[in-house]
């Protein structure tokens, strides 16, 4: 237990100075923004890993909250006159309590039902998006004002790296935190044996919807920090395919880890930003890598190095 | 047709990966950037207009250049995705360092990327259609594709030319056709035209009889509009047909304005009305028209040189390009404000598009004249008569 | 009574597409506990060749057969080179893989052919056919007597010959299949290589009313998922009701209430169905053994 | 005095009766066995008392309140805890990790605290976790705590349900078959844990094979075949019972029980 503690301490201390020192490496501002995109979809990827990786639940649907904090940004100031930080706090609100009206249901279905059930959620949510563009300003999307906090206006690559990156060592902190709880072992009790946690008590609707609404919480945070960063929100990240992506993000990078889904998020980003030069082949060649590396590290990356570095250590 | 990529230097590129481009090239280059939806959704306007300024840009540095520089071309594909976008633009400025953009394939895209180009004070001229992107004025950023509200008014001059003033509209519910049905909306009181039903079908949709057959069904619809692009407007089309509605006049928009929408729609295509650049009717227009030699000349070197039909949307690449290229002649200098200001001052620029006059409050420079009526007769475009 | 005839064809006609998306899911499914995610792009590939066979002159019936052919060999490479390897992985790295495969040969057919959308010519014309005053396009006949036939000649094979019925074994249980001496590895390669044919022939019908490019796969994958869960996954049956199902509400949600919105209202009739049934329309009602 | 009584109960799968007009009662303290074939519809009736399924007929009492119907979680927290014929361990989870999901509901449990790790979780992790280990001392796996439950082999894996199951300290337990697996020495340690169980006043239903360890700790046996009662009673009585000499042990299984 002692060493858990300490482990928890070494991933954000690692994870602080990696934050701290890589500016200095970077040789241009382009690498901040990759570098705050790689932040912004790991925030959302590690909430995604605690309902998936933890309890066990799949949600094709989690853009739709990662678009519910997007967008509260940015309809809040412009139609409602809400200070951006508020709105930021009522995305979240937002997404906490639609994860709990709609979790409450569609959490009673199993595997690939659930998958298809949130999928539908986030289809709903995209299409209502698109559609609604008096609010929302359709398919082209809208713009958002900058991010204001006690008359400081937040801008810029440099300063939205450091914030992003913040973001991520509290979101990655908390996290942490979740796993050696009674709630963190309810979940993962839950994702083993459904009827053998309910038998030692555990409510497994309760956890299930706890898992729910710290997941879109989480997607919630980090969809309203990419519509801050980037001043303009389209309907495509409350998307089918933005959802995939970040399942994708978190089964790369390993389920259940919280480093992993850090490092997934890190491939899966910078990997078409490598992989542009190679133009039309580009496509073809991250569908091979996805194959490729799901094959020979088929717990994810991080799991799958870390059995494979203490094997070495031991032999 | 392909130009063959030699994958060992692809693969030591990628190998050094993000920085492979940093700094590489001296200063005798001009660096133009571009980003497009080479790939996604809207592949089918990106991929021309990537065709397009590779083949011109090798056209110009095979000339010696723009003032003895080479330009050199970075390109990325942002696959329809307005984030990636973002990041893309903000790589072409602060890692590739180019002094000028000609790109942003949807509307999307380059209003995720506008910010970018204002901050830095880089001069971007936009393929995008929707007038939000000149419209408020931001002094950084032209376009050259019509606007989707000069669609809708050159459409609603010719049903009002024919007396008809009841339409029904059908739209895509991607950027073009939201953003277009939006100006339509708005523009239509200023024709006399009555929307008497208003229905829309989504990108992928690959049947669109159900909504066709409300608006049959809706009494005194005098003609039918369709704002929309891409593989949609096709199937609408033939849909039309397939309904015997062929009796109802019938408008596309510019959005389909390429030789394949004739190819997809076939038969059911006939009659059809679209506005459109010149570009599609080179050889029909009359020898003392102004655009002539520029669009048959565009149409020569596009399908000689990649063995497809040409589109208006290559050629909206081509008149940024071109725009871009004088407006460095003129400034005779590679600094960006310097040529952002010649762009603004430019008058009398034969594009494919139309005669391009720019101002302080006009970052397009078309007007209402720029566009064709076509109609589709025996498989192709064909110039309406005014007056019919 | 036109109208509601003519929303009832549309539906059909997009929904027999559907259902034999959803039919290729599930015959995977059974054999491999997979879900194919790359299921779409057999649909689009049987398109693609086809459109480029024709135009590089073979006559269209050949050029269906190349389709289909060049299909089951990438659907038993799939299996070969992408699942086999990753055999006993858990079902949600096996799904990464395949959405892995399905960008590779989205990729690969943007290479290999263009990203221009193409069309086939009507098997037998597109003069329009009245029934009751709906309009109907010929092709929507084939794509219904093509999806019936599938689904018959299916139906015979499972249920009427001794291969069939080694795969509905392994459907049922996997182990037990294996036990009594059926090649599970042989019945899976057999069930990537028959939904590669089902998501080939899908496309070549559909692709004269639909047109076709290198990423129409995405969305068919999407909705033959939606319309195999509506119907129940793992039952042949409920992929073709779910299907058909999920066509009708698409065309009568456009047709009667909102065609913004018909998408929202089908998804919306499906999380209903789930609520109620959740194993969907024809599932397994499966009782926790412990 | 009844702690849990079950009454008439009775499920059907697909018009099969699994268990029909099942009837008993437990006190405080007491240990009961249930004995029958397989497919006796043991096990069923255990997932019926613990929630697991919901009878379609019948109806379960635990300490005098009406409790059919309940969902598994409710029943637990009214002082039920069992144990899996199949194992149903946290594979993923420590052994120790195990157990102290055992704890649940002795634990506070709020959310907002764990997020953000206030000493006072910190400090009843410290607390659940000495039990949890005192609990593993007490099963014979103390030294495998830290291990991943996934790799303990069967036996270990039965005693660690058991420790899991009692960590809920639960007044009414029921044990699926906690000898199976076990070689002689560990189903003597299991006698006596039982024992030991019962001893604080738990009582104890038990599914069990091992007609030794059934006959020498049970203080009452329900013979079920095809999921009706066949005979309850003592040891002594149920033994001497000719319909279960005939119907389940047979004669060899009645010899033997007659030496034990």
């Amino acid at each position: 237990m002692r060493a858990l503690i300490s482990q928890r301490l070494i991933i954000l201390a690692v994870l602080a100075l990696v934050i701290a020192v890589l500016p200095f490496v970077f040789p241009s501002s382009y690498y901040f923004r990759v570098a705050s995109l790689v932040w912004v979809s790991a925030l959302a990827a590690i909430g995604l890993n605690i309902l998936m990786g933890q309890a066990g639940q799949v949600s094709l649907g989690h853009a739709a909250f990662f678009g519910i904090g997007a967008y509260a940004v940015a309809i809040g100031p412009a139609h409602f006159g809400i200070p951006s930080w508020a709105a930021l706090l009522l995305g979240a609100v937002l997404s906490a309590v639609l994860a709990y009206l709609v979790g409450r249901p569609i959490l009673r279905l199993k595997g690939h039902y659930l998958a298809i059930a949130t999928l539908g959620l986030g289809v709903l949510m995209a299409l209502v998006i698109t559609t609604e563009s008096g609010w929302t300003g359709g398919p082209d999307g809208m713009p958002v004002e900058r991010l204001s906090l006690f008359g400081w206006r937040v801008s810029g690559s440099y300063t939205w790296y450091w914030v992003t990156g913040g973001l991520l060592l509290l979101g990655t902190w908390i996290a942490l935190n979740l796993d050696d709880t009674p709630t963190g072992r309810a979940f993962r009790a839950l994702h083993d044996s459904e009827v053998a946690a309910q038998v030692v008590g555990v409510d497994v609707a309760r956890f299930k919807l706890q898992a729910f609404v710290i997941a879109a919480v989480y997607a919630s945070f980090a969809g309203s920090a990419l519509a801050f960063m980037n001043g303009f929100i389209n309907p495509d990240q409350a998307g089918f395919i933005h959802s995939v992506e970040l399942v994708t993000i978190v089964v790369l990078g390993g389920l259940g880890s919280v480093v992993g889904s850090i490092v997934g998020a890190a491939v899966l980003v910078t990997l078409p930003q490598a992989l542009t030069v190679f133009h039309e082949y580009e496509h073809l060649l991250l569908g091979l890598i996805i194959i490729v590396s799901m094959i020979f590290m088929r717990n994810g990356i991080v799991p799958s190095l870390s059995a494979l570095l203490s094997q070495r250590g031991r032999s | 047709m392909k130009s063959k990529v030699n994958l060992k230097v692809l693969m030591a590129a990628g190998v050094m990966g993000l920085g492979a481009s940093h700094g590489a090239l001296a200063q005798d280059t001009i660096k133009i950037g571009s980003v497009l939806s080479v790939t996604g959704p809207s592949s089918f306007l990106g991929e021309p207009e990537d065709k397009t300024l590779r083949i011109y840009v090798d056209k110009i540095n095979a000339a010696g250049g723009v003032g003895g520089k080479k330009i050199e071309l970075v390109i990325y594909d942002d696959g329809g995705d307005a984030n990636k976008a973002r990041t893309f633009a903000t790589r072409l400025i602060e890692d590739d360092e180019v002094i000028a953009m000609v790109g942003g394939t949807t509307t999307g895209s380059t209003m995720a990327m506008i910010p970018v180009f204002e901050d830095a004070k880089i001069p971007f001229i936009s393929l995008a259609g929707a007038i939000e992107v000149i419209d408020p004025v931001r002094k950084f950023v032209f376009k050259t594709p019509h606007t989707d509200k000069m669609a809708c008014e050159k459409i609603f001059e010719d049903l009002k030319k024919r007396n008809l003033t009841k339409i029904g509209m059908i739209s895509g519910t991607d950027g073009f056709g939201a953003s277009m049905r939006a100006q339509c909306v708005k523009v239509a009181p200023n024709y006399g035209m009555q929307i008497l039903i208003d229905e829309s079908y989504g990108p992928r949709d690959s049947d669109m009889t159900a909504q066709l057959t409300k608006i049959k069904n809706t009494a005194g619809v005098q003609a039918v509009v369709n704002p929309g692009f891409g593989q949609g407007p096709a199937i609408v089309t033939r849909n039309y047909a397939q309904l015997g509605m062929t009796n109802i006049p019938f408008y596309q928009s510019h959005g389909v304005a390429s030789k394949s929408f004739i190819d997809l729609a076939g038969a059911a295509a006939e009659g059809v009305r679209l506005p459109a650049a010149a570009l599609l009717v080179g050889d029909k227009l009359p020898e003392n028209d102004p655009q002539k030699k520029v669009v048959t000349d565009y149409k020569q070197a596009y399908e000689s040189a990649t063995k497809q039909p040409v589109s208006t949307f290559g050629g909206h690449a081509y008149d940024g390009l071109f725009l871009l290229v004088e407006a460095m002649k003129r400034a005779n200098s590679t600094d960006p404000q310097k040529i952002r200001d010649e762009i603004e001052k430019t008058k009398g620029f034969v594009g494919t598009g139309g005669i391009v006059n720019m101002s302080a409050t006009d970052h397009l420079g078309l007007d209402l004249s720029a566009f064709r009526m076509l109609e589709i007769k025996g498989g192709d475009w064909n110039l309406v008569a005014s007056g019919s | 009574m036109a109208e509601f005839l003519q929303f009832l064809i549309s539906g059909l006609t997009v929904g027999a597409v559907y259902a034999l998306v959803a039919l290729g899911f599930t015959l995977i499914y059974n054999a491999s506990g997979v879900v194919n995610f790359a299921q779409g792009e057999f649909v689009m590939l049987g398109g693609m060749v086809t459109v480029f066979a024709v135009s590089l002159g073979l006559p269209l019936p050949l050029a269906a057969l190349l389709a289909i052919g060049i299909a089951v060999v990438i659907g038993l490479l799939l299996h070969r080179l992408a699942i086999e390897p990753a055999r006993g992985a858990s079902a949600v790295t096996l799904i990464i893989i395949t959405i892995g495969a399905s960008i590779f040969l989205r990729g690969l057919a943007a290479v290999v052919f263009d990203k221009q959308f193409h069309k086939l010519p009507a098997f037998t014309g597109e003069a329009p056919v009245d029934i009751l005053g709906a309009a109907v396009q010929p092709q929507s006949f084939w794509v219904l007597g093509g999806a019936a036939i599938v689904v018959l000649a299916l139906y015979v094979f499972l249920e009427h010959t001794i291969i069939g019925k080694a795969v509905l074994a392994t459907a049922a249980n996997r182990l037990a299949a294996r036990l009594v001496g059926i090649n599970t590895t042989t019945i899976m390669a057999l069930a990537f290589g028959g939904s590669a044919a089902i998501g080939a022939i899908a496309g070549i019908l559909v692709t004269p009313i639909t047109l076709t490019s290198y990423d129409a796969g995405t969305l068919l994958a999407l909705k033959g998922f939606a319309a195999a869960m509506l119907g129940g996954m793992g039952n042949p049956i409920g992929a073709v009701v779910g299907g058909l199902l999920l066509g009708l509400l698409e065309a009568f949600g456009a047709g009667y209430l909102s065609s913004t919105y018909k998408d929202a209202f089908a998804f919306l009739v499906i999380l209903v169905v789930l609520f109620a049934a959740p194993q969907g329309l024809f599932g397994r009602r499966v009782v926790e053994r412990v | 005095m009844t702690i849990l009584k079950a009454t008439d109960v009775g499920i059907s799968f697909g018009g099969v009766k699994a268990v029909d007009g099942v009837s008993f009662s437990v006190s405080p303290g007491q240990i009961l066995s249930i004995i029958g074939p397989n497919g006796a519809g043991k096990t069923t009736l255990f997932n019926i008392v613990s929630g697991v399924y919901t009878a379609s007929r019948g109806t379960i009492h635990l300490s005098g309140e009406n409790v059919t119907g309940l969902a598994p979680h409710k029943l637990a927290e009214r002082g039920l805890s069992r144990t899996f014929q199949n194992l149903q361990i946290f594979q993923r989870m420590t052994a120790c990790e195990n157990v102290m999901v055992g704890r649940h509901l002795r634990e506070k449990c709020s959310l907002v605290p764990a997020l953000f790790r206030t000493p006072s979780v910190t400090r009843q992790n410290r607390e659940t976790r000495a039990a949890a280990l005192d609990l593993l001392a007490e099963v014979g796996l103390k030294n495998v705590a830290d291990l991943p439950a996934g790799s303990l082999p069967y036996g270990a894996c039965k005693r660690l349900e058991i420790a899991r199951a009692l960590a809920a300290e639960p007044r009414v337990l029921l044990l699926d078959e906690p000898a199976a697996g076990c070689n002689p020495v560990e189903t003597e340690e299991i006698d006596h844990l039982i024992r030991q169980v019962a001893d604080r006043g738990v009582a104890v239903v038990l599914v069990e094979h091992d007609m030794k360890l059934v006959m020498r700790i049970s203080d009452r046996i329900l013979v079920l075949e095809r999921g009706r009662p066949l005979s309850e009673g003592t040891p002594q009585e149920v033994r001497d019972d000719p319909k279960v000499l005939e119907a389940y042990l047979g004669q060899h299984g009645a010899r033997e029980a007659a030496r034990a």
